[in-house]
């Protein structure tokens, strides 16, 4: 692998930046694999890079059926926390804080993790049990939550809107500081450079067409646009699609695929020094190096492949947007587009084995996977390596359904009286 | 501009039950029920706003409440059937002037134009972010009923709107 | 200030009125009719703004709303400041205040420069190869200097005081974009007689036609283009039902026919009428749209192509026509396309001085090279512009020929002040694309074209690569005729310079080495070099070079930019365009502000504010509100000074001792009524109904079919066939809604009906022991007594004058009674119970001592005790499920092993060790204390109060096997170390159950 | 936002619709029998259609009805709608 470095970068830049090689290669598929991933977004990259890399299978392709990076993985609003209220979930999301504090420089890849703060607003006082049940849950578990009153949280987001009179004012919120955000295509680009390098194949524009299982039922190859692969293990990275590719092998998933939509806002100087959630009023944002703010809207009412939603989708996070930061009414959004995100019933992911031998998915990321990617894929390589679940992704469980073990964090935040 | 007034005050039924069993609601009433989608009919003060393919908003002057719906108990009490009194739930106001569409059209998505929504149409539909009826009593009169906690909802968003048209 | 850049006569501007206007604190005077673009380079000023990532010295480039370059920001008050605004369309008004962007200290002296200087090291992407070591510093160090570098203007910091408006439109068939092809398709849907509207993004109709000569050869039907425009108007203002917006732009299209657009109202004017809206956002549903939204013209891609003077051709015609704005006195053409003839032509008849016509093409033929060769312009054929000198603003332009052979000839420098340029036009396929239609790549014109369409659309005109007046006027016409099923009628006699569509794509060869840079993305600074730097890293995908050198990702999302970096990447990946693909089209067309998709949803309409009729009472006792979705209730009522722990203490005694009034009018109400109505409740409660008697209530819960508490309430039966059903006040909505789910889609055959009656009743709750007492004077014809009207029945009557349902319930504990009036009359009868009250020491008391009152009685709250994963058991009302019954919704995932495990958390009681420490809401418990994390937790503090009652703290709590836990001692670790709790039982006060039968 | 034909009211704005999941997915009659994968799956299992996806819908600030449609999921278009109770149409796909 050509080293990154400001070096390197220097003496390039004598040359006129002529030496650089292709990042990865674009390599025609083999025959047969130790190993095929479907899906080359950072999940799928990250699981091949992590069975490179930790379980030494070198013969292992990542399939993408367009370009790497061109799903949710590039898509997303790039918000990265673990504060999440089960122990469960905090374990598995902080377990990727913790790759994702030292990514750069494992992948010789700057993924500009900037560690920059996500504060969620309460705004009624409801949210503050909730937020506090949140820090309380995650303070036992060794993850970083802390309270704000609406001063703090002014003081540490200045362009906020604490008025008392406004219709949902700001109580106070919570604060994760080793929350932030990373640069979304790099992941992708840095995780398949990385894999490219410990000989992972990486297949674009390579669809997964059919999967076929043999003897005992268990997966002996998938076929795809660019041809029959043979191969005993399949990991399913596919967000979105995991439901379509999984049928493939007559498994059914607990999973609805909606469009999320996200927008930005034209750049400007910086304005916006950290991560704001607000789940009440719906609304999240942060503000780009680049300096647009990028904005996540919610998900529309139905399913939808289309990669699209409704306009007044994002309207409604607007509206939120100019009460919660009155200031920005008068910036521009320069660039709306959707996603399509896999939800399980309880919002929380199925990472491990399926009912087909061979067969292994990490899928129902729903609306935040993102943040996940690292911890993800590594626990999925070692679930792939050793057909066995990893302690972490042990109790996201496809059984958990069937048997009633819901790991609820959307109900956890339900809001009655 | 468009004036916003209240309604008067009004007796409200909603009236609920299989279509092929109210015969003898329209003897009660006097009128027949509107059978087709959106639309109301009645007589004398009293009118049926098709809501659904089983339920009528009935309106009738405040003063009859009572009355009525004891005749309209008396009469359908062979027919499986639901009459509940929502004369408070929801509050009337009469939206009227040369630009009513447009002012609707600020918050309500629905096609306003007198060919899609002629004079006796009804339908529940949403303003902004408010759950609406909305009758057109003729070309230049609609009559919207909301329910009460929304109303001052209603009313701010249609002074805003009139004050934004053309 | 003279102007001198302005020419003779000629324009749409008025020369009559001028208009003084400061561009960076300077004074200039422009007309009425200008736009801030025309007017500055009347003025002669080209230097408008800096680049984003080099703070290359920028000047004007196009004419319309593609333009990437001379972006500013327009300040009319602190507060009505706006950043980014394209100058070109900019209208300008007297007074207007306009400042460059992205530089420091000045727009000539910008230190940011240096950033050109270092351009070789920070090629695309290059923040990905380094600032990796040491670990910190990319957080603290690189990211903050790269963020500064970076963006464009100043985001406002002061509110916007502005308002905006909304309309929600309809019509048979939508026109986008009012050139020739757009009046001609207007005016032929209209003779349909039905709705057609018309919009266009520009000051007026006309599109292209605006930019021809007033006096020029064009003529239409006989009359000049400018005539046939107003005639146009003038016909379509005769149809009542067609509607023609200007300053529309549509910014978005999308599923089934809906298409977005924004009209600008007062950014033009110099004193906007006060309140009128700034903008209108116009949600459009057309039964067919016609798009007719023209071309944009494709700069030529060499070296130092970004230098303030170099212009696309097409535009600088538009400022001398249209603006009376002349580019330069003494101008160089390059070109690659026949049009860029007109504009020399045009500028040669104003008295400019035509220095040079270079034409990349060979052997280029056509009237319009014809008329040029005969006016004696210098023309050279085979010559390419290879770069430009100059430091502001262009002193001269550099040629290469090309021999025969393709080889490189003599070069040669020809001063001049301007280059105009153009590389052909490319459709705009914006809106189709973003519709869903599948493009077409036409090998022909060398430019994508609208293929299938997805949704009921045509284009028309040059938008759909039809470049020749008369063919795109008879486009529009047979595209409006379609768009009401008839068949075209209408011709058009034209007369016109005919000019061959084609033009060139991609980089022109040039000498100047590897280090010359040609922009092909002018705001993003995007080179050919950095697009060539993302193939040879194996960027293959036009959508990773995309992404990798953020081409096409400016404000102008790549107008002008979009397919000469497909071409370069094509040539450099050695493929056909076609088979490098595009990347998508996404709305807004152009960028959109955020208060106008706002719209009116601001303050107090931000979302509804729900009160109930006590409302008005309860703000004159001081009291201090809760959201609750979207209601406000009140919370607690203060009283000289008091705060919430001590107004609440007061209360919840004066409850317990006497006597409190409590607005429950917020909770959901479900009128149940039919036949069937007892077998539908069977079926949806865990509960079983058919004994309960007529007059008597229950407290009903309800599941998910997973079995999940969902909601929970006390339910009244009215008569046989009517029960009237309480909701929490989060769960109205969805619980009726689940009702109706089942009723209309499982049980259809059920003859009963729901009807919500949440908003008809007041409810007025009197708990305590006085409660009885209170009403017993207030009530007409009720026997209050406890035989007659015994803990948990109801009854009707009159209570202050007003017929009521009268519930005898509590949710205290105490005796209680919940008074339904008729909402209008609520805050009447409210009244009289607060007054027949006083004498009785009734206090009012909000939800926080209801909660602290119904937790000493170990009362749930759904949402706070439950949150989605608890059992009716697990929250200790298992008793309430109908043990005997079939079925109800739920019950059979009650019965799935994982619900009846043991270590299920169940809800306990909790009482601290210390009885004045109060446990946190959300606290975390512990079986062992001094654990370290992470811990090993066994439930979590759901509701934790200072019960004055009991004189000291309570709790509720989650506990794993809670209930075969009594007694013993867990722990709950905070801030302060760990606090030891006692498990107990969760009903504090009066576990015998006493009180509600008083 | 949708344009969504409501069988009862003819085609009304997304703005008065709920959606409700996939269509056809009945309730068993004596859930109680139901074994354990079996109740799973109608809690869970869905079909997630990509293409052709029978579907409910209730026109919740109209009419309130639930009703039933055809949609492809990678265009957004409808292709029938009706009430429940009816059969699953067969539109735009082979029989
Ligand atoms: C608008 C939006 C905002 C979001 N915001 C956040 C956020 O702020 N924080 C956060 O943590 N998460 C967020 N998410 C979620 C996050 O993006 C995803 O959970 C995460 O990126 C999923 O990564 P992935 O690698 O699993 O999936 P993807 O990146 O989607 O990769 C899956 C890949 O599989 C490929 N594929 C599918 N089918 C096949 C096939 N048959 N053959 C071959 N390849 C196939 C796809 O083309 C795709 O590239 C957001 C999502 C969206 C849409
Ligand atoms: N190479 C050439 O010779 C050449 C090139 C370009 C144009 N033309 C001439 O241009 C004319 C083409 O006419 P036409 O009517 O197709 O195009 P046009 O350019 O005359 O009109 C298009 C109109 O659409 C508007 N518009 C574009 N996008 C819009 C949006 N999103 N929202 C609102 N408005 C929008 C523009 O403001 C413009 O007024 C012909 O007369 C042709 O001769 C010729
Ligand atoms: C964090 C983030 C920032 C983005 N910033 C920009 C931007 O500055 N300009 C732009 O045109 N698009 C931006 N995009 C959007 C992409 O252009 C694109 O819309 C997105 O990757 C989805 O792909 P698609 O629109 O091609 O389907 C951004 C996307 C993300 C996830
Ligand atoms: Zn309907």
């Amino acid at each position: 692998m050509q080293r990154f470095s400001a070096f390197q970068l220097f003496k390039q830049g004598l040359a006129g930046q002529a030496g650089w090689k292709p990042q990865w290669r674009s390599p025609e598929p083999k025959a047969s694999y130790d190993a095929v991933i479907i899906g080359g977004g950072g999940h799928g990259l990250g699981a091949a890079y992590y069975l490179a890399k930790q379980h030494g299978l070198r013969n292992i392709a990542v399939v993408e059926k367009g370009w790497l990076g061109g799903g949710n993985t590039g898509r997303n609003t790039t918000i990265i926390r673990s504060n999440y209220l089960f122990g469960e979930s905090a374990a598995l999301y902080d377990h990727a804080v913790k790759l994702w504090e030292g990514l750069s420089r494992e992948l010789n890849y700057n993924v500009m993790f900037s560690q920059r703060g996500v504060l969620t607003l309460a705004h009624n006082v409801h949210d503050v049990q909730v937020l506090g049940r949140h820090i309380h849950a995650n303070r036992a578990n060794g993850v970083d939550n802390e309270w704000l009153t609406p001063e703090e949280a002014k003081a540490f987001c200045p362009p906020l809107n604490i008025a008392a009179n406004i219709r949902y004012p700001v109580l106070g919120g919570a604060l994760q500081r080793r929350g932030g955000t990373a640069r979304h295509d790099a992941v992708a680009w840095g995780y398949a450079r990385a894999a490219d390098a410990l000989g992972v194949d990486i297949l674009e524009n390579c669809e997964v067409i059919g999967i076929r299982r043999g003897v005992g039922g268990a997966v002996e190859a998938v076929e795809t646009t660019r041809g029959l692969i043979q191969t005993r293990k399949i990991g399913v990275s596919a967000a979105g699609h995991t439901s379509v590719v999984l049928d493939l092998a007559g498994v059914r998933l607990p999973l609805e695929s909606y469009p999320l939509q996200a927008l930005v806002s034209e750049p400007v100087k910086p304005v916006f020094p950290c991560v704001v959630m607000s789940n009440t009023i719906h609304a999240y944002i942060s503000q780009s190096d680049k300096g647009e703010l990028v904005i996540g809207a919610g998900t529309d009412i139905y399913t939808s492949y289309t990669q699209r939603g409704g306009l007044h989708i994002s309207q409604h996070t607007l509206e939120a947007i100019c009460e919660l930061f009155p200031a920005f009414r008068r910036l521009k959004m320069l660039r709306n587009w959707g996603g399509i995100v896999d939800l399980t019933p309880d919002r929380s992911p199925i990472v491990g084995k399926t009912p087909v031998r061979g067969l292994y998915v990490n899928c129902g990321w729903g609306t935040g996977g993102f943040k996940a990617t690292p911890g993800a894929a590594h626990t999925f390589a070692w679930t792939i390596a050793k057909d066995e679940p990893h302690p972490i992704n042990a109790p996201f469980t496809l059984e958990r359904f069937r048997e009633g073990r819901l790991i609820d964090e959307a109900a956890a935040a339900a809001v009655a009286h | 501009m468009a004036e916003l007034s209240p309604a008067l005050e009004t007796a409200r039924l909603i009236l609920r039950g299989r279509p092929a069993e109210l015969d003898a609601a329209e003897v009660a009433l006097g009128f027949a029920l509107p059978r087709e989608a959106c639309r109301s009919a009645g007589v004398s003060g009293r009118h049926a706003l098709w809501l659904g393919p089983d339920e009528w908003l009935l309106l009738a002057p405040a003063a009859v409440a009572d009355a009525l719906t004891a005749m309209l108990e008396a009469a359908t009490a062979q027919a499986p059937h639901a009459l509940v009194d929502v004369s408070q739930r929801q509050i009337g106001l009469t939206l009227s002037g040369s630009d009513v569409e447009e002012t609707l059209a600020a918050g309500c998505p629905l096609d306003l134009d007198l060919k899609a929504f002629p004079v006796g149409m009804c339908t529940r539909t949403v303003l902004a972010k408010a759950e609406i009826v909305l009758w057109r009593t003729d070309e230049a009169t609609f009559h919207i009923e909301v329910w009460r906690s929304f109303s001052a909802y209603v009313r701010g968003i249609l002074e805003v709107a009139g004050a934004t048209v053309s | 200030m003279s102007t001198r850049y302005r020419s003779a006569s000629g324009g749409r501007i008025d020369r009559g009125r001028p208009v003084r206007f400061t561009f960076d604190g300077r004074p200039y005077i422009g007309c009425a009719g200008d736009t801030l673009a025309s007017a500055l380079i009347a003025n002669g000023v080209w230097l408008t703004g800096r680049s984003f990532k080099y703070h290359r010295p920028r000047g004007v480039l196009s004419a319309g709303s593609d333009e990437p370059n001379a972006l500013v920001a327009v300040r009319r008050d602190e507060a009505r400041c706006t950043p980014n605004l394209r100058a070109t369309q900019v209208e300008l008004y007297d007074g207007l205040a306009a400042v460059s962007q992205n530089r420091y200290p000045s727009l000539a002296f910008d230190l940011g420069v240096a950033n050109n200087l270092m351009a070789r090291f920070i090629p695309a992407g290059f923040y990905y190869k380094t600032f990796m070591w040491p670990a910190k510093a990319w957080d603290r160090l690189y990211e903050p200097a790269i963020r500064r570098a970076a963006g464009l203007g100043d985001a406002p910091t002061a509110a916007d005081p502005d308002h905006y408006a909304n309309r929600f439109a309809h019509c048979e068939v939508l026109v986008i974009g009012a050139g020739p092809a757009g009046l001609a398709a207007a005016m032929a849907a209209a003779k349909g007689g039905e709705r057609v509207i018309l919009v266009d993004e520009q000051v007026e109709v006309g599109g292209s036609l605006l930019d021809e000569p007033a006096d020029g050869g064009t003529t239409i039907d006989e009359i000049s283009a400018r005539d046939w425009i107003s005639q146009s108007l003038a016909r379509l203002a005769a149809y009542p039902r067609v509607t023609v917006i200007t300053r529309a732009t549509a910014f978005g299209y999308f599923a089934h026919n809906m298409i977005g657009v924004i009209e600008r109202l007062t950014d033009h004017l110099a004193a906007p009428p006060a309140g009128a809206p700034r903008e209108r956002l116009w949600q459009i549903r057309a039964r067919d749209v016609v798009l007719a939204t023209g071309a944009i013209e494709r700069p030529l891609v060499f070296p130092d192509n970004d230098r303030p003077g170099v212009v696309l051709a097409g535009a600088a015609r538009t400022y001398l026509n249209r603006y009376g704005a002349l580019p330069g006195k003494r101008v160089v053409v390059a070109t690659g396309c026949d049009s860029a003839y007109a504009a020399a032509l045009d500028l040669h008849h104003a008295g400019v001085k035509i220095a040079a016509i270079a034409d990349v093409r060979r052997v280029p033929a056509g009237p319009l090279i014809e008329a040029a060769r005969r006016a004696g312009l210098p023309i050279r054929f085979g010559c390419m512009i290879t770069g430009t000198t100059g430091r502001l603003r262009v002193t001269g332009a550099r040629f290469l020929v090309i021999t025969e052979d393709g080889r490189a000839g003599l070069g040669e420098t020809v001063a001049c002040d301007a280059v105009l340029m153009s590389g052909g036009y490319t459709p705009s396929v914006h809106l189709f694309s973003q519709s869903r239609g599948k493009l077409a790549w036409d090998p022909d014109l060398q430019t994508y074209l609208p293929g299938v369409s997805a949704e009921n659309e045509r284009s028309a005109g040059a938008c759909a690569g039809r470049f020749d007046l008369a063919g795109v006027l008879r486009d529009g016409e047979a595209a409006g005729s379609a768009s009401i099923g008839v068949e075209p009628s209408r011709t058009f006699s034209v007369h016109a310079m005919a000019a061959n569509p084609r033009g060139v794509l991609g980089a022109l060869t040039h000498d100047r080495g590897p280090r010359a840079k040609a922009f092909v993305d002018w705001q993003n600074d995007v080179t050919t070099n950095d697009l060539k730097l993302a193939v040879r890293e194996g960027f293959q995908s036009i959508e990773h070079v995309k992404r990798y050198t953020t081409t096409g990702m400016a404000t102008d999302q790549g107008k002008t930019s979009n397919l000469n970096a497909l071409a370069v990447v094509a040539s450099a990946l050695g493929r056909p365009i076609p088979q490098v693909g595009l990347t998508t089209f996404r709305m807004p067309y152009t960028p959109v502000t955020f208060g106008v998709l706002a719209g009116l949803a601001r303050g107090d309409l931000f979302e509804p504010v729900r009160t109930t009729p006590i409302h008005g009472w309860a703000v004159a006792h001081g009291a201090v509100f809760e959201d609750v979705g979207q209601w406000k209730r009140a919370r607690y009522f203060p009283r000289g000074g008091e705060d919430m722990d001590a107004a609440v203490r007061r209360e919840c005694l004066a409850v317990r001792a006497a006597a409190g009034i409590f607005d429950a009018t917020t909770l959901g109400k479900i009128e149940v009524v039919g036949p069937d109505a007892a077998e539908f409740m069977n079926r949806m409660y865990i509960n079983a109904w058919t004994k309960l008697g007529v007059g008597q209530c229950r407290y009903g819960v309800l599941c998910r079919d997973d079995g999940f508490v969902m909601d929970d309430g006390v339910v009244g039966r009215i008569a046989a066939d009517r029960f009237h059903v309480t909701t929490t006040t989060g769960g109205a909505a969805r619980v009726l809604s689940m009702m109706e789910d089942y009723l209309q889609t499982e049980w259809p055959d059920l003859d009963v009906w729901l009807t919500s009656t949440t908003e008809q009743w007041a409810v007025i709750a009197v708990q305590g022991p006085k409660a009885r007492e209170i009403l017993a004077g207030l009530v007409d014809g009720v026997d209050l007594s406890r035989e007659a009207l015994p803990h948990m029945s109801l009854t009707h009557g009159v209570v202050a004058g007003v017929p009521a349902r009268l519930f005898r319930v509590s949710f205290t504990g105490e005796l209680g009674f919940e008074i339904n009036v008729p909402a209008d009359r609520g805050a009447q009868v409210w009244e009289a119970v607060w007054a027949a009250g006083q004498a009785h020491g009734l206090t009012a008391y909000g939800t926080e001592t209801m909660h602290v009152l119904r937790a000493e009685k170990g009362f749930i709250i759904v949402g706070q005790e439950t949150d989605g994963t608890a059992t009716p058991d697990d929250v200790g009302l298992g008793w309430a499920i109908g043990k005997t019954k079939r079925d109800f919704v739920g019950k059979r995932s009650l019965a799935r092993p994982a619900m009846s495990d043991p270590a299920r958390k169940q809800l306990v009681g909790l009482a601290t060790v210390d009885p004045a420490r109060i446990l946190e809401e959300g606290a975390q418990i512990v079986a062992e204390p001094g654990g370290t994390t992470p811990l090993t937790v066994i439930g979590h503090v759901t509701s934790a109060y200072f019960s004055a009652n009991w004189d000291r703290s309570i709790a509720l709590a989650m506990v794993s096997g809670g209930r075969a836990r009594m007694g013993e001692t867990l722990y709950s670790p905070s801030s302060t170390g760990d606090v030891p709790v006692q498990v107990v039982s969760p009903v504090f006060y009066d576990q015998a159950g006493e009180g509600v039968h008083g | 936002m949708l344009l969504i034909a409501c069988p009862y009211c003819g085609p009304r704005p997304e703005l008065e619709f709920s959606h409700g999941g996939e269509a056809h997915i009945a309730r068993p009659e004596a859930p109680a029998d139901v074994g354990a994968d079996d109740w799973g799956a109608y809690l869970y299992l869905r079909a997630n259609a990509r293409g052709l996806h029978a579907e409910r819908w209730r026109h919740t600030h109209g009419c309130a009805r639930f009703f039933n449609a055809l949609r492809d999921t990678t265009t957004d278009k409808f292709l029938a709608t009706y009430e429940c109770g009816q059969p699953r149409p067969h539109l735009g796909e082979p029989s």
